[in-house]
């Protein structure tokens, strides 16, 4: 892929800005975020579609403007502060990023660019209910029948499942220890069953059950590949697009409390004034700062395909992870009794700031795979390490 | 330091089994199936549990015993209300019983005691709490509801907000200015409000857990007699802070953590990462062994006050405003720590199954929706009662003189 | 052991504190703690015999007062707050402890008596290299000979064995997988040898290197019983010893530090006037009530034998050291620079408590052992609680 | 967000080389000997080093090309910084280099330049900072030391301390007020004072270290030529806080930060718990992790500022205040982490390992008197270059306009 200038990247952050400021109100928002909102809108996912964002990063001979990851993060960032509701992570980075990686040059030629004039919605029904943040845990089996197969198993938990057009399923493919693979089944297809319930973030999803028989053309490229390492790949790339979202959200949360202790009176005097809540924002800023300084460098390590990318990206999610707690949990704090409603920003951010910094693994899963890569690391610089290249962080 | 014993005694054994007995057999079955699922109670649920509390005396079990009360010492509340946690009772409801009756019992008048204490001790009258308003948070004083006097009467106009069950309430208790041409904490009054008079108005607001008990409460030319006023006009102030000191003592109840850990405890068997129980990961075990140090550091701090109280008769250094401080942050804490093992779950919030009558099937351990409603709810803990950033203020002119 | 009253508690800890405040002042602890100061002041130590300090924990028939840790610990929160040089703890606490425990009457007679009148001094050699915080962990080889045993092995970094009379020493008796016993070894032994080194709070201390024959009269006890137990025990009674300490020093360090910011101007007013300092105090005050509140705890559950108490020490170890970690740094900080220099009491407090958090295991040390007792209390706790009786925390 | 390029390119990796390649041929081995083991250098040491650097150039890379400099980019000289630190080099000395001079190149006249500048990138004279005043700590403006005008000369009094290296300095750079009627920031003006000037006397402070480097500088009367002030008489205080940026960026240096891991992890080794060397135990491995994602993002930080001051040409939002605020709590965990690795093997401060000549033997790993002499001393990393609670007011103010 190849990336924008910087002054494409501007023009596409304004047009997101623009958009969403004036056509994706708070108002409308809340309307259309209850359970039995409109949260997926047809029109705004059209008008998204119009404005390019969809296509961002598909390639030009698909349909799409041909960016990378970083452009995508570009929207992400922009979703996250205007609490775009759309599934955008299923569709956009995790539906269209399986079938590029995955599909037939026919399947791509077909599907992509649907994605990017908005005519297909997708969501990645990979994880299972005891696979937790584990990504290379799949039970579910593809067992090979009269011209196609037949699923049998359970995904968890997935937001913007219930809406989806088409739900990107992996699968062992033949047995318990098939390859695994990935299969487009259509959300409308028999045998395929939602427990549709609400996220922390008031966002639906659902868990999915299949048994059902899929046509053999439902399986993204060939049968014998596994998918295991794509799938890796593709988590990495949705988890870098999950903290660019929440870098997005953390910067709205941020500024809607500094504004709000501007004009919020206590003790005869803005709670602005206060050293304390000054302190406080300061260190909300600069963890605002941090996570986006180094989800930045773990976009461009991805997108230029450097060895430390995937080690970048899983220190990029814990410093987001950790950014969001305070940032979310500190904004409630000093809006005060006001930020407990659902009236105002601050809780709705808060929840989908939770929701982020538990998508695709949390601060301590990813700890833990940092630290389980170490000893070689400590053995390899306990040694003479002027002899080594040296390391990039 | 390490001078006057806080050890516990082993007097209030019997007592303990006393408790732990009634509660299994009083508490209705109904109850206890909704409380153990965290589902929500209505007005009537709750009342049968609190009338049979309010029988055996237990409800002011801490009152002197000349209101009506047993007059136990704090250990023994203490002890009732680990029992009754331990037993997935539902939870006892302040308003009455800690805030308006020893108010009452303190400062009120013959009349007031006679009218009002016994309906407390028997839970026959709800309370609420109208203290809290639109621009005064933790700047309580700067309150702006106000009563003018006409006749017997005063005329009572203003709002108050975050006012947990006043949908269900009898009576309110209210802070109202009486005079504003003085300093602010100077003109305030303490009064006692039938929720039936005319021109109250209850209005839900919705919380970011998607669930209504608090409300706002508008008072629109509302007539209350002067009667109803506690103690002497423009004192108000004075009652107000002995009542928000009773009320942060109150805000630290460990019987409610203990239960969240045992519901965190049952998530991490049934959550799983890559097939194993997240119970085998040292990663959440070391949070427990971390929880478990603030819990014994807390009620260590506890035993500390209550032994300080019971040999000096005087609240020890940092008083009740330390105590809402740790046991509010060891709170969030703990319900952090939920929301870490649920989210490998993916991150439903399924409030409607705290509902009754909910039929839905549970994503994930059944315990979820509970945790993660109290995670939410609790993410005002470190603001109601008075914000912990006032608690330090508080801390730092009172004990540190600074 | 019988406990003292309040009163008598009261009385304890005044003398302490008088004696300390008068005798025992900044200047001339500065004079004495230099590498070839005076540490274990002789003087200092017989006036503590005189003042009734050293024979407070030790039975009365031989020649103490009888008092159980709870006394002991009020010595050493005293001792902590005044920055008392001499070691207290390898003689009070764990010398007479490990004779206590393991001598024989004979030796109980003999011993006693001579360290609560200030004539004997002792150094607790038990921890190997290897060992780290680990109590079980025992190398030193007590080979029979004739008359005596041959002591072949190497001893940790102790404080205050350079100064010590005889040094505790435990070791294997027979052979590598014998049982513990414990030695009292002459300081002045052929075949004894210390690398004396000042610690991070410039108090001494020394490695110990053995390869010495002793009498068979410094086993204290029989031969053929295993002292891992009472080690274990002795120490758990050191570390809440060193919490204590540590609480003593931690409230003088936050008074020293509340005392210099009401007094300390800058931007036009005392430092104590910024809001976010005088958090920062709350927020010391509280670590230090909080350390004090569960020592206090383990100090009670250890004099009456209760079964929770190892367990309340581990966790008052936890508490102590985080709150001693935090009131360091914090006092340091808000000194400033003055702070860092030798002139004050602010840095010899912070490096005293660096020392008491680190002494006979550290926060993650406990908080690891806590984490490895939890699952079985996980178990009981899932299946029916309300059968079980409460849990004394 | 996310639209500037932050990568970094790789036209440096041939002068990365260079450097590396450098330093391993001409750094003294008796000085590699000494920094492996922490030890302190003497004044001759530094000076033999400094100079190698001076004559290629180097010490003064950053400086713009007309002043001697080789206009490096910050890039380059983070490259160069960092190859001296895996290499094992001794420190460079701020005072003269990213201090003094830059200060005589920007606000000096054409004598001065002419003067000092030279020297300094020779490495010909050692510079020291007389800023801090015992009275004057964070509020640096409220400094009291004066000097009054007499003909041609200033007469100063006063007294400046925190001075590094004023027992080895030729020269220092002082703030002194010369108008004491106006606003504190408006009456000081800046001097360069030759350390040999009568009056002058030198006074040693020994840090918690136990060690001297610091020390308190007495002026009595001391006569400096006019023509030693830089820029306006009462204009210093500009010259000043330009002075101060400078510092605050030159406080982050990341070679030190993978100087001290690498001790770190050399104890890791080779300290043990039951037996076992601690790098086994997952504890520290999680310790590992978490210090490897904050140094990240602290480059990542880093990074960040350079994009944005390559292609705005001015400072990024949060400034260098936020990289001193982070850069000096990273720094002191990652020490605080070695403290704890190293008090399993008893608390030992063996500080008299850091002189020469020392032939005692070690107690547990021969990194830790180094290690921990940097823990003690780096405790003032959060106060020195104006605490981080004033990096805080800073922020607040300047950025966030609060």
């Amino acid at each position: 892929m190849t990336s924008f200038s910087a002054d494409e990247r501007q023009l596409l952050d304004e047009s997101l800005q623009n958009f969403l400021s004036e056509k994706y109100g708070f108002e409308r928002w809340q309307q259309r975020s209850g359970p039995s909102g409109d949260q997926y809108g047809s029109n705004e996912w059209r008008q998204f579609a119009d404005l390019g964002w969809l296509g961002v990063a598909i390639p030009e001979e698909f349909g799409g403007t041909g960016g990378g990851l970083t452009e995508l993060a570009i929207v992400m960032a922009a979703a996250g502060r205007h609490m775009v509701l759309e599934g955008l992570l299923g569709t956009v980075v995790l539906g269209a990023g399986a079938i590029e990686l995955a599909g037939t040059q026919a399947q791509k030629g077909d599907l992509l660019p649907k994605i990017a004039a908005g005519e297909l919605r997708l969501a990645f029904c990979h994880s299972e209910q005891d696979a937790g943040y584990a990504r290379d845990y799949v039970t579910t089996i593809a067992r090979p029948v009269d011209g196609g197969y037949a699923l049998e198993g359970r995904k968890a938990f997935t937001l913007g499942a219930q809406a989806a057009d088409l739900l990107v399923v992996s699968a062992r493919v033949g047995a318990a220890d098939g390859p695994v693979g990935l299969f487009l089944v259509p959300r409308e297809t028999d045998g395929v069953s939602l427990n549709i319930a609400p996220a922390l973030d008031a966002r639906l999803g659902a868990e999915v059950r299949l048994s059902a028989r899929v046509p053999g053309s439902t399986l993204l490229g060939r049968a014998d590949v596994d998918r295991t390492a794509s799938i890796d790949h593709l988590i990495d790339r949705a988890a870098i697009a999950v903290c660019a979202e929440a870098c997005g959200a953390m910067a709205e949360a941020t500024q809607n409390t500094i504004e709000y202790l501007k004009v919020r009176e206590q003790f005869g005097q803005p709670l602005a004034k206060f050293q304390v809540l000054q302190h406080r924002l300061v260190d909300m800023s600069l963890a605002c700062e941090e996570a986006r300084a180094i989800v930045h460098a773990a976009l461009e390590a991805l997108d230029v395909g450097a060895a430390s990318a995937q080690r970048t990206v899983w220190q990029a999610k814990v410093q987001t992870a950790q950014s969001a707690r305070f940032v979310g949990t500190q904004s409630l704090q000093l809006h005060g009794g006001i930020g407990m409603t659902d009236e105002l920003k601050a809780g709705h951010l808060y929840k989908r700031l939770c929701v982020c910094e538990a998508m695709f693994g949390d601060a301590d899963w990813y700890l833990k795979k940092l630290s389980q890569t170490l000893p070689e690391h400590i053995r390899a610089r306990t040694q003479d390490d002027r002899m080594k290249p040296p390391e990039v962080a | 330091m390490f001078i006057r014993s806080v050890g516990s005694d082993n007097r209030l054994n019997a007592f303990r089994e006393e408790v732990r007995q009634f509660c299994r057999e009083k508490i209705p079955a109904e109850i206890r199936r909704k409380q153990e699922k965290s589902q929500h109670l209505d007005k009537a649920e709750y009342d049968a549990w609190l009338k049979l509390l309010g029988e055996k005396g237990w409800l002011t079990g801490k009152w002197p015993k000349e209101y009506g009360g047993l007059g136990w010492e704090p250990e023994q509340f203490l002890v009732f209300e680990e029992e009754l946690g331990k037993a997935g009772a539902p939870p006892l409801i302040n308003f009455g019983i800690n805030l308006a009756g020893p108010v009452i019992f303190t400062f009120g008048n013959d009349e007031q005691k006679k009218k009002y204490l016994a309906d407390i001790a028997k839970n026959n009258t709800w309370w609420c709490q109208g203290y809290s308003e639109p621009g005064a948070g933790s700047d309580l004083a700067s309150l702006k509801s106000r009563a003018v006097r006409d006749g017997d009467h005063y005329v009572v106009n203003g709002q108050k907000t975050w006012t947990s069950w006043a949908h269900w309430a009898d009576m309110i208790f209210v802070l109202v200015r009486t005079d504003a041409t003085v300093k602010k904490q100077a003109g305030i009054s303490f009064l006692l409000i039938d929720m039936n008079t005319p021109g109250i108005t209850v209005r839900p607001i919705i919380g970011i857990t998607r669930h209504h008990h608090l409300n706002e409460v508008f008072f629109d030319n509302v007539r209350v007699p002067v009667e109803n006023r506690i103690g002497e006009e423009n004192q108000g102030w004075t009652y107000a802070k002995f009542l928000l000191a009773n009320e942060r003592l109150h805000s630290l109840s460990f019987a409610k953590f203990e239960a969240y850990l045992a519901k965190i405890r049952k998530a991490l068997d049934v959550v799983k990462d890559g097939g194993r129980p997240l119970s085998e990961d040292p990663t959440y075990r070391r949070k427990l062994a971390e929880l478990d140090v603030r819990m014994a550091t807390a009620k260590a701090l506890m035993a500390d006050q209550l032994a300080a109280a019971r040999t000096t008769g005087s609240p020890p250094m940092m008083g009740a405003a330390a105590l809402k401080l740790r046991g509010t942050e060891l709170q969030q804490s703990i319900l952090q720590m939920g929301l870490e093992v649920l989210g490998r779950n993916g991150p439903v919030y399924q409030d409607l199954a705290l509902e009754q009558n909910w039929d839905g099937e549970f994503v994930g351990p059944d315990v979820s929706a509970g945790l993660i409603y109290e995670h939410l709810y609790r993410r005002a803990a470190t603001i109601y009662s008075g914000s912990n950033e006032v608690q330090r203020n508080i801390i730092a002119k009172g004990a540190l003189g600074l």
